[in-house]
């Protein structure tokens, strides 16, 4: 008898929960785009979790494909924080306050 | 279990618009590293060359429903629906940012060739029908536009609102991927159509009940309904013009497409989740997107929040989706978004037509007096305003005539009613831009002159004249031909 | 002539959009004034064919064509012309020529476009008039305030942007919903026979429940109140008129605003006639309400636009009365409708030359205000006469259309309701009051202002657009039988049978 | 024939109005004048051929006019006795009217509008009298109305008189609305507006109680009408004021034929009247009352045109009093007399007011006698009429009035009407003592111009004089030896219907032939001593005692000289408070209220926004929170 | 109960605590390196947990990329900016964002309870159970056989997402030439 797979999801609910704090709370650049790491990771057990719940494999490639994406986004977005950097000298995001209303 | 997937002439031929763009990316790629060709005209014709390519190839797709690779690649009237407006919308934006002042920067090979792979990534999500498949074409298409939204000619402001849209994007992408894993695991299933097809089973489930309200809300945040839309207007104002139309019709189309593969089929058995949600996030975004546009000097911000406003419409009419058989709320969808993609390119190309490297962030002030200074473009903009607040004799008000046909055919009374009271706000707004052109006097634009249209050949005219002439015949003439070549693709997801 | 017959209606409609569009390509000004003229001219030609060959006895649509719009909503353009509308096709048609010969001389900047967007709204007008399809009046319903819109924004007064800001959101708020009505209407005619249909003569037939009715024909009657304008919906009428250009005036005044009682007529009444039963005493309330109220705040304006405005909130709160005046045994009253029609077209007419008069007085002295008249008559003897005659017209003097519709009126709603009657007929004494005050502050008295001495009387085109209004104001009040004729059959039938309403097609 | 006689002054006013409106003064007296004798020899000609006929009542068909649903309300005229006098009257007294009138305008620059005008009143009053419908009627009606307003505000550069016509014209819309509810009320009960329609339906058989009510309800709201156009309490406040209008016009509009047309309506429909004795009550008080109060005024008025018109809002009231008492023929025959005294009167007046350069106060007069003394002849025949000096035709016309009201309502009534009798005789010849009698009181400029008026005007007053002294003889009661011919004259116009004839049998009971001649010799008398009380204080000018009488009974004095403040008391409790409940309207309901909500709406609309955009910082942070509090809600609330 | 059955509840409970405190911590921590380092293992013991799933490759690819690839980025570019210390405040609460944070945690406590459902009844069981993979040669093998079949389009297009991210990479991350931003006249006009 193995765990429960809705246990997974409550873990991955967790994570994707402090993901999303993370993203609301967090002034630094950087710790919003971990925040972000965070949240597809916990979507990721989730997949696997059903996966094997279901008796696929399916889910596993997803994954694959997401942490994929995530490393993109990750490299993608750490390249914009660095430019970003360069400009304002800053990673804070209290600082962007061009585009309001 | 393991299918081999079969790549004959038929898969051929729907990949091809797909297959061009990602190899007119690699010409472009390379041309960003030789100068020989790396030149502006060159980059130009590669870029242009293959959407047209593209989409001539689009319209060579079959429009029958055939799945290739186990899904992950669908032919099918939908799916060339999109194909070929996304395609033709990115082309006409190709050719009017040639006239466009940020034309040398986006015709350069690196920029050239993100746009096209981000492009692909739309086409490949609009012909899909595998989660996967369309997860990739997503991000593939929303990284794409975070870099083009902010760097081909960054700035403070370019930049930021790229790093917004980038941070609130991949959390809406999260959001969603969150809801096709529940779903997932409620359905067993990645593909759209058995997932859609298994959902009346588990319909009660916690599962299937939550992952279809994230995939809502992702949808959502896509297609930018409040409370998810705030991403568009700080992504609209940053990004140049010519980025900004294409964003705001080919996003749509994107998302619009894979809305309807979602929800129509699977409406019924989701209603008491995905009906009441929609009409919650309809009737906001109706009320705040036309609300918030009502207080925006900036031309490019107030169409954004106009754009929050019209999902807004297009959401009404996808609460619609749920009556057995019914293909009218789709084509009202189709139709509206057909109409929304030509008054909003019409409307981006004026401010493109009017604005200069100095002064690309027009405001309301700066349409002063312009029916005397360039008289036809006050007169396009101005009957893309009407058809935006929807009067009569334009497309827009078709489109309305069309959503609140599906929605009261639904019952929903109310939302209509928000509908209309959204759409008199609306037209304050768009009236605004109108009393400032024809009623005002011209005041002197205070951050020096807006570009003076004196070339009547050119793209960004032709642009302008036929998205007037369209918003006219599909406001008068032709809604009922329009509507009934969107028959096929409606049938094609309506649920049977 | 046999082709022409069978379209002409789609001709009358079209044909000042074409010459419309005409103006707007052609540059000069004196390409413009004459195509327009000789455009409505053509145009009131048109029309009066249609109305020789226009058959009283019959009660039906004539003149019916109708094409394929939207097929699979059964939405249809569909052109027809009955008692009811006809009468009002003509007023519009004749209105025009004189309208666009005040425009003759005047030098308004952009007065091309502004004579395009005259022409523009004509087709808009007319249209409204002849759609007998629900969409299609519904385009023509909105498009017709895009014009006027810019009418009013361009060449309007001071206050020109809020005043049409206020006149376009006001009227679209309204027409909206009538518009999601109008869809509820015609799903349920789906439900009932399977079939769409957008067609007037197809949705007469719709039976709908009580509740059903009454949401709807709330919903018709506010947008249609709205135009009309009912009070308390007016405030944007007095607004509108004192901002806009002369022309402008008059084409509000004489045409627009009978599209909304236009509306009661064909659409609200017949569509939801139990409706009507629970809200016809609230319309007449509110219509007596309207003539009380609107007479006295006209008295007591200092702007003489403005106070014809608010005359027309009075003048058409009789046509409302009127038109929903219903008897003791259910009918409609057939003397209250003819009334109201003929209302109408008199109220076209007799306040249109009123705002073309308070124009002439306007171009040459650039202000309004009452008080800076007075003595006018001798001064402008000509100008005295036309001023009497239309004010007489409005007043509903015995021998002036007024006097027929009014009286008319006043008939059919006294037989439906005494008291809604008395209450009425006061407006016919407050009637005599502000528009005598009128006239006594411009006309009589001593010329107080040194500039008014050396005003000059009417030029000959001037004379050329008034005399005939002038005219007309009196002939039909003499003999309003040959006005009548053509519309006797069409109310009669709508009075009876409002209730299972339809409308057939002649030569069907 | 008929047909001409209507439309000779339409084509004068058409010709003076419209085509010739620059003709000199004479080409437009000619035009007008040769309209009225034209229409004035069709008319009589048309009686001949009526008379001769056998007087038969005649519609005679026109073309149809307004027809709608169940109403139609043909052109159609009707000649019978009544009318056949009606237009006699009108075209001739209103010929003679016009010929006077060229004189009396001699000083004006341009005479075209105003013959005109004086054109198209005759033609709307023999509309008035020959419309066979109610309809047609009132287009008469409120077109003579009109013409009186135009005439009245003639010279309209006076705001006075412009305010003065517009009165008269609102206050006889106030009558017109009763008319107008006396013909919806007609139509909804009896289905036509027709007269001889009506008085066949209403001849062939008896009503049932709601149509008795109903009638009881169109008579009263057709007297309201009445009321109007005649001058009765509490609608004569025009009439005085009417007086602003040239005299002519006071002559013909406010004194012969306008104003009679109240009684002219009311007996046109006397049938109706029978039928309600209620109204009929109503009627003989108002109209007794009228008279009462008017002569009350005119004791005092110094205004020779304000005397004259109280006395004529006097002898209306006594019309109507007669129809009241259902003694129609009386109140036309008084009809047929003052209108012929009256018209006489206001014109002497107005030569008197011309030689005084359009001075009309009479205590700047006296003593004209001397420079005018064809006018002072007329105008004796004029006041000895009107006071009913017995051969004269007022005589006749008021003792029949008197008596018949002594015998239909009661002693009352006629003590009353005996009453009014005396101050007529008091205040007319006081009037025509501070006229022609005594010193005169002038300035010197006035007095060295004083002259006899050219012939022109003189000699309608001469044939006018000639009927005041001889139309009376038409009516000789039986009493002094008569017969009465035209109380016979105009019994087919009478209908007492079947219903009702118990009610009304009393006039045709013989009364005792000494009764009336008793009250004859008592009205005569008070005559006699009211006119000696005048000639005594007032042959010499205003006698000293009357300064004393005045200051003692100050506080009536000034009651009566004001008018009994009625003007005053409308004004300020009817006028104003509806002009200051306008201005709240439109300031404050319009402005505020109404606006006030449209705009308000916007102004929330705009208010919402700024407040949201305000509150949105442009931080990324609060575009996440707003994202997940929106997903969670939407989580929380839709799924659990 | 068998204790044999115990010990994989004990080792996922374990596991789930370790990587529910990682995560929180990552998110809590005030210098982002910390946060880094709790990612790494947070992403660790997910690893694990795939493993104890028996999804190995999964396992494996999740410590090669999440572990050595990306969040040694994040730490580069940590290194690499030098953050001041004004961007290592940590968190802030205003009463606006505690309510918000309020909301938010009662509404997954909400959530998570519907997360809790059992599996749904009626699912076919797929054909790949544990055992039926280890049969077919292994999770790897599976794996592969499925992704380059079925999933081959999608793999087609995620080489394109990577080139785009590389492209991408470059040309945003690239040092501009001095300033071009004067373009934009109006930047800080605001709204």
């Amino acid at each position: 008898m193995s765990v429960p797979v809705e246990n997974y999801f409550l873990l991955s609910s967790f994570m994707f929960l402090c993901g999303l704090l993370g993203v609301m709370f967090r002034r630094n650049l950087i710790m919003v785009l971990m925040s972000i790491e965070l949240m597809l990771n916990a979507v990721n057990i989730i997949f696997v979790a059903a996966s094997r719940q279901l008796g696929q494999v399916d889910g596993q490639v997803m994954v694959l494909f997401v942490i994929t994406v995530a490393a993109c986004e990750a490299a993608v977005g750490l390249a914009m924080v660095i430019a970003l950097f360069r400009r304002y000298g800053t990673v804070n995001t209290d600082f962007l306050r061009l585009l309001r209303g | 279990m393991f299918s081999f997937p079969v790549f004959d002439s038929a898969f051929y031929l729907v990949a091809a618009p797909v297959l061009i763009l990602v190899a007119g990316s690699l010409v472009a790629l390379m041309q960003s590293v030789f100068k020989p060709i790396s030149g502006q005209g060159a980059v130009e014709l590669v870029t242009t060359g293959s959407i047209a390519a593209a989409l001539l190839a689009g319209l060579a797709m079959p429009g029958s429903l055939q799945d290739f690779v186990a899904g992950a690649l669908l032919s099918g009237a939908l799916s060339r629906f999109g194909v070929i407006l996304i395609l033709a919308v990115a082309l006409v934006v190709c050719l009017m940012m040639r006239e466009h002042h940020i034309a040398k920067a986006f015709f350069r090979g690196e920029v050239a060739s993100i746009f096209l792979m981000l492009l692909s990534g739309m086409l490949v999500m609009v012909a899909s029908d595998d989660v996967v498949t369309l997860f990739v074409g997503l991000e593939l298409a929303s990284i794409g536009l975070y870099v083009v939204l902010g760097y081909i000619q960054p700035n403070r402001r370019s930049q930021e609102g790229a790093i917004k849209y980038f941070i609130l994007g991949s959390v809406g992408a999260a959001i969603l991927l969150f809801g096709f894993a529940l779903l997932y695991a409620a359905c067993g299933t990645l593909r759209l159509s058995e997932m859609v097809a298994a959902l009346p089973a588990v319909a009660n489930h916690g599962w299937a009940q939550l992952g279809g309200m994230l995939v809502l809300a992702g949808i959502g945040f896509k297609m930018a309904l409040v409370p998810f839309h705030m991403w568009a207007p700080d992504a609209y104002e940053s990004a140049p013009t010519g980025i900004t139309a294409f964003m705001a019709t080919t996003v749509k189309v994107m998302v619009l497409v894979v809305a309807l593969r979602m929800f129509t089929a699977a409406a019924v058995s989701m209603d008491d989740v995905w009906q009441p949600g929609f009409i919650v996030l309809a009737a906001l975004s109706m009320i705040v997107g036309n609300v918030m546009a009502l207080v925006q000097t900036n031309l490019k911000r107030m169409l954004a929040y106009s754009s929050i406003a019209h999902s807004g419409y297009m959401a009404v009419a996808i609460v619609a989706l749920s009556a057995a058989g019914a293909t009218l709320p789709v084509r009202a969808i189709l139709f509206y978004l057909l109409t929304y993609v030509i008054v909003s390119l019409g409307a981006f190309g004026v401010l493109m037509a009017l604005e200069t490297a100095e002064n690309d962030q027009l405001t309301v002030d700066d349409l002063s007096g312009l029916s005397k200074k360039s008289p036809w473009v006050a007169l396009a903009l101005t009957v893309f305003m009407f058809s935006f607040g929807g009067m009569p004799p334009t497309a827009g008000f078709i489109g309305k005539f069309f959503v609140f046909n599906a929605a009261l055919n639904n019952h929903l009374y109310g939302l209509v009613v928000v509908g209309v009271i959204g759409s008199s706000i609306s037209l304050f707004y768009y009236l605004r831009l109108v009393v400032r052109m024809y009623m005002g006097e011209s005041a002197g634009a205070p951050f020096g002159a807006i570009r003076p249209v004196s070339r009547i050949f050119s793209v960004n005219s032709g642009v302008m004249a036929f998205a007037v002439i369209a918003t006219i015949l599909l406001g008068t003439v032709l809604p009922g031909v329009a509507m009934e070549r969107l028959n096929r693709a409606a049938t094609e997801v309506a649920r049977k | 002539m046999e082709w022409f017959n069978s379209h002409i209606l789609s001709i009358l409609t079209f044909f000042p959009l074409l010459v419309s569009a005409a103006i707007f390509l052609v540059p000069g000004e004196n390409f413009a004034r004459t195509a327009a003229l000789g455009g409505s001219i053509l145009t009131f030609l048109f029309s009066l064919h249609v109305w020789h060959y226009f058959d009283p006895a019959s009660a039906k649509l004539q003149f019916v064509e109708s094409y394929i719009w939207m097929q699979e909503f059964g939405v249809r353009a569909i052109f027809g012309i009955d008692g009811i509308s006809l009468l009002l096709v003509m007023l519009t048609t004749a209105l025009m020529p004189l309208v666009l010969l005040s425009l003759w001389n005047s030098h308004y900047k952009h007065l091309r476009q502004y004579i395009g967007l005259i022409m523009a709204l004509q087709t808009g007008m007319i249209g409204a008039l002849v759609a007998v399809d629900l969409v299609f009046f519904y385009v023509f319903w909105e498009a017709m305030l895009i014009p006027m819109y810019f009418i009013i924004g361009i060449w309007g007064g001071a206050r020109r942007i809020y005043a049409t800001t206020k006149f376009i959101l006001y009227t679209v708020v309204g027409s909206l919903l009538m518009l999601a009505a109008a869809i509820a209407l015609y799903l349920n005619y789906y439900r009932q026979t399977g079939i769409y249909s957008t067609s007037l003569l197809d949705l007469y037939s719709v039976s709908l429940d009580p509740r059903t009715q009454m949401w709807m024909f709330a919903a018709f009657a506010l947008a249609f109140a709205i135009k009309v304008p009912m009070w308390p919906f007016h405030t944007w009428l007095p607004d509108a008129h004192v901002e806009a250009p002369t022309a402008g005036s008059v084409i509000l005044a004489g045409v627009l605003l009978k599209m909304g009682t236009y509306g009661f007529l064909r659409f609200a009444i017949p569509l939801f006639p139990l409706a009507l039963q629970t809200f016809a005493p609230v319309l007449i309330f509110l219509g007596i309400v309207g003539i009380i109220y609107g007479a006295l705040t006209a008295w007591v304006q200092k702007d003489a636009k403005k106070l014809v405005a608010y005359s027309s909130v009075s003048h058409l709160g009789f046509v409302v009365i009127g038109s929903v005046a219903i008897l003791a045994d259910g009918t409609l009253s057939s003397e209250g409708l003819t009334g109201a029609l003929y209302q109408m077209i008199n109220h076209g007419v007799s306040t249109g030359a009123l705002f073309l008069l308070v124009g002439v007085i306007y171009e040459r002295r650039h202000t309004r205000m009452l008080a800076d008249f007075g003595g006018l008559a001798s001064v402008m003897p000509w100008f005295a006469v036309m001023l009497i005659v239309a004010t007489l017209g409005s007043v509903g003097l015995p021998g002036t259309g007024g006097f027929v519709g009014e009286f008319l009126i006043l008939l059919g709603t006294f037989q439906a309701s005494p008291l809604a009657g008395v209450l009425a007929a006061t407006g016919v004494l407050l009637g005599a009051i502000y528009m005598l005050t009128l006239c006594r502050q411009i006309l009589f008295g001593p010329v107080k202002h040194e500039e008014n001495k050396s005003l000059k009387d009417l030029t000959p085109i001037e004379f050329a657009y008034l005399a005939p209004l002038a005219i007309l104001v009196i002939v039909m009040g003499i003999f309003p039988d040959f006005f009548l004729n053509k519309t006797r059959a069409s109310i009669d039938h709508l009075a009876r049978n409002y209730k299972s309403y339809s409308l057939g097609v002649e030569g069907h | 024939m008929i047909w001409w006689m209507i439309l000779f002054p339409l084509i004068g006013a058409a010709l003076n109005g419209l085509v010739f409106r620059k003709a000199p003064k004479a080409a437009s007296h000619a035009i007008a004048v040769a309209a009225m004798l034209a229409s004035f020899v069709c008319a009589a000609l048309t009686f001949k051929q009526f008379m001769e006929a056998g007087g038969q009542a005649q519609v005679i068909r026109g073309f149809p006019w307004i027809s709608a649903g169940g109403f139609s309300a043909p052109f159609n005229l009707i000649l019978d006795r009544l009318s056949g006098l009606m237009i006699l009257i009108v075209t001739g007294i209103g010929s003679l009217i016009h010929i006077y009138a060229g004189g009396y305008m001699h000083e004006e620059e341009r005479t075209s509008r105003f013959f005109s005008y004086l054109n198209l009143f005759v033609f709307m009053m023999l509309l008035l009298v020959l419309g066979d419908n109610m309809l047609v009627m009132f287009v008469g009606w409120e077109g003579v109305g009109l013409c009186s307003y135009l005439l009245i505000g003639y010279w309209f550069q006076d705001d006075a008189n412009a305010a003065a016509g517009m009165k008269a014209f609102i206050v006889n819309r106030i009558g017109d609305i009763g008319f107008l509810l006396g013909i919806f009320l007609t139509f909804k009960h009896f289905g036509t507006v027709s007269f001889s329609e009506l008085r066949d339906m209403i001849g062939s058989g008896a009503l049932d109680a709601v149509k008795l009510g109903a009638v009881g309800w169109i008579t009263l709201c057709l007297f309201i009408g009445a009321c109007g156009k005649s001058a009765q309490l509490p609608l004569y406040v025009w009439l005085p004021d009417a007086m602003a209008g040239p005299t002519p016009v006071s002559a013909l509009i406010h004194a012969a034929t306008m104003v009679t047309a109240g009684i002219y309506m009311m007996t046109r429909v006397n049938f109706l009247y029978f039928l309600s004795p209620g109204t009929m009550q109503v009627v003989a008080v108002v109209g007794g009352l009228t008279a009462f109060f008017a002569a009350t005024i005119a004791l005092v008025q110094n205004d020779i045109k304000k005397v004259l018109a109280y006395s004529t809002v006097s002898q209306l009231g006594y019309m109507v009093m007669a129809c009241g008492v259902g003694a129609f023929d009386a109140g036309v025959f008084h009809l047929l007399t003052h209108a012929c005294f009256k018209a006489l009167l206001f014109l002497g007046a107005g030569s008197v007011i011309v030689a005084m350069h359009h001075k009309q106060d009479m205590q700047e007069m006296g003593g004209l006698r001397k420079y005018m003394p064809v006018t002072h002849g007329v105008f004796l025949v004029g006041v000895l009429a009107i006071i009913g000096f017995p051969g004269l035709s007022g005589f006749f016309s008021k003792d029949e009035i008197l008596w018949k009201t002594f015998v239909g309502g009661g002693p009352l009534m006629w003590g009353l009407g005996a009453v009014t009798a005396g101050m007529t005789s008091f205040y007319m010849v006081r009037l025509l003592c501070l006229t022609f009698y005594g010193p005169n009181r002038s300035d010197h400029h006035t007095r060295e111009h004083l002259h006899e008026t050219p012939a022109l005007m003189w000699a309608p007053l001469v044939v006018l004089a000639l009927l005041s002294a001889g139309v009376g003889y038409l009516g000789v009661p039986e009493v002094l030896g008569g017969h009465n011919l035209f109380h016979h004259y105009l019994d087919p116009v009478m209908m007492v219907p079947q219903q009702a004839a118990e009610h009304w049998a009393f006039m045709a009971e013989h009364h005792s032939h000494s009764l009336e001649i008793g009250l004859m010799a008592g009205s005569v008398g008070i005559m006699f001593v009211a006119s000696g009380l005048a000639v005594a204080l007032y042959s010499r000018g205003p006698a000293a005692v009357l300064s004393g009488l005045q200051s003692r009974f100050k506080g009536a004095y000034d009651m009566l000289s004001n008018k009994y403040y009625v003007d005053e008391i409308y004004d300020a409790w009817i006028v104003q408070p509806l002009r200051d409940m306008s201005a709240f309207l439109w300031g404050i309901i319009d402005v505020v209220v109404i606006d006030g909500i449209v705009n308000g709406v916007g102004q929330l609309c705009a208010l919402a926004g700024g407040l949201a955009s305000f509150r949105m910082t442009g931080s990324v942070h609060r575009h996440g929170m707003v994202l997940v509090m929106g997903l969670v809600v939407l989580l929380v609330v839709l799924v659990t | 109960m068998d204790a044999l059955y115990a010990i994989p509840q004990l080792m996922f409970y374990l596991l789930a605590g370790l990587v529910a405190i990682s995560s929180l911590m990552v998110v809590t921590s005030r210098n982002p390196v910390t946060s880094a380092i709790f990612l790494v293992l947070d992403l660790f013991f997910v690893a694990a947990l795939y493993a104890k799933l028996d999804a190995h490759f999964t396992a494996a690819i999740q410590v090669l990329v999440y572990a050595g690839a990306i969040v040694v980025l994040f730490v580069f570019v940590i290194m690499l900016l030098n953050l001041k210390p004004d961007a290592l405040r940590g968190i802030r609460f205003s009463v606006g964002e505690a309510v918000v944070l309020l909301v938010t945690l009662i509404g997954f406590v909400i959530i998570g309870a519907e997360l809790a459902s059992p599996v749904p009844e009626g699912l076919p069981a797929g054909p790949l159970s544990v055992a039926a993979i280890e049969e077919a040669g292994g999770n790897t093998h599976v794996l592969a056989m499925r992704m380059f079949t079925s999933f081959l389009w999608p793999f087609e297009i995620a080489s394109i997402l990577i080139l785009l991210a590389i492209v991408a990479c470059v040309m945003v991350a690239r040092k501009e030439k001095p300033e071009s931003g004067k373009h934009n006249l109006k930047a800080g006009a605001g709204r």
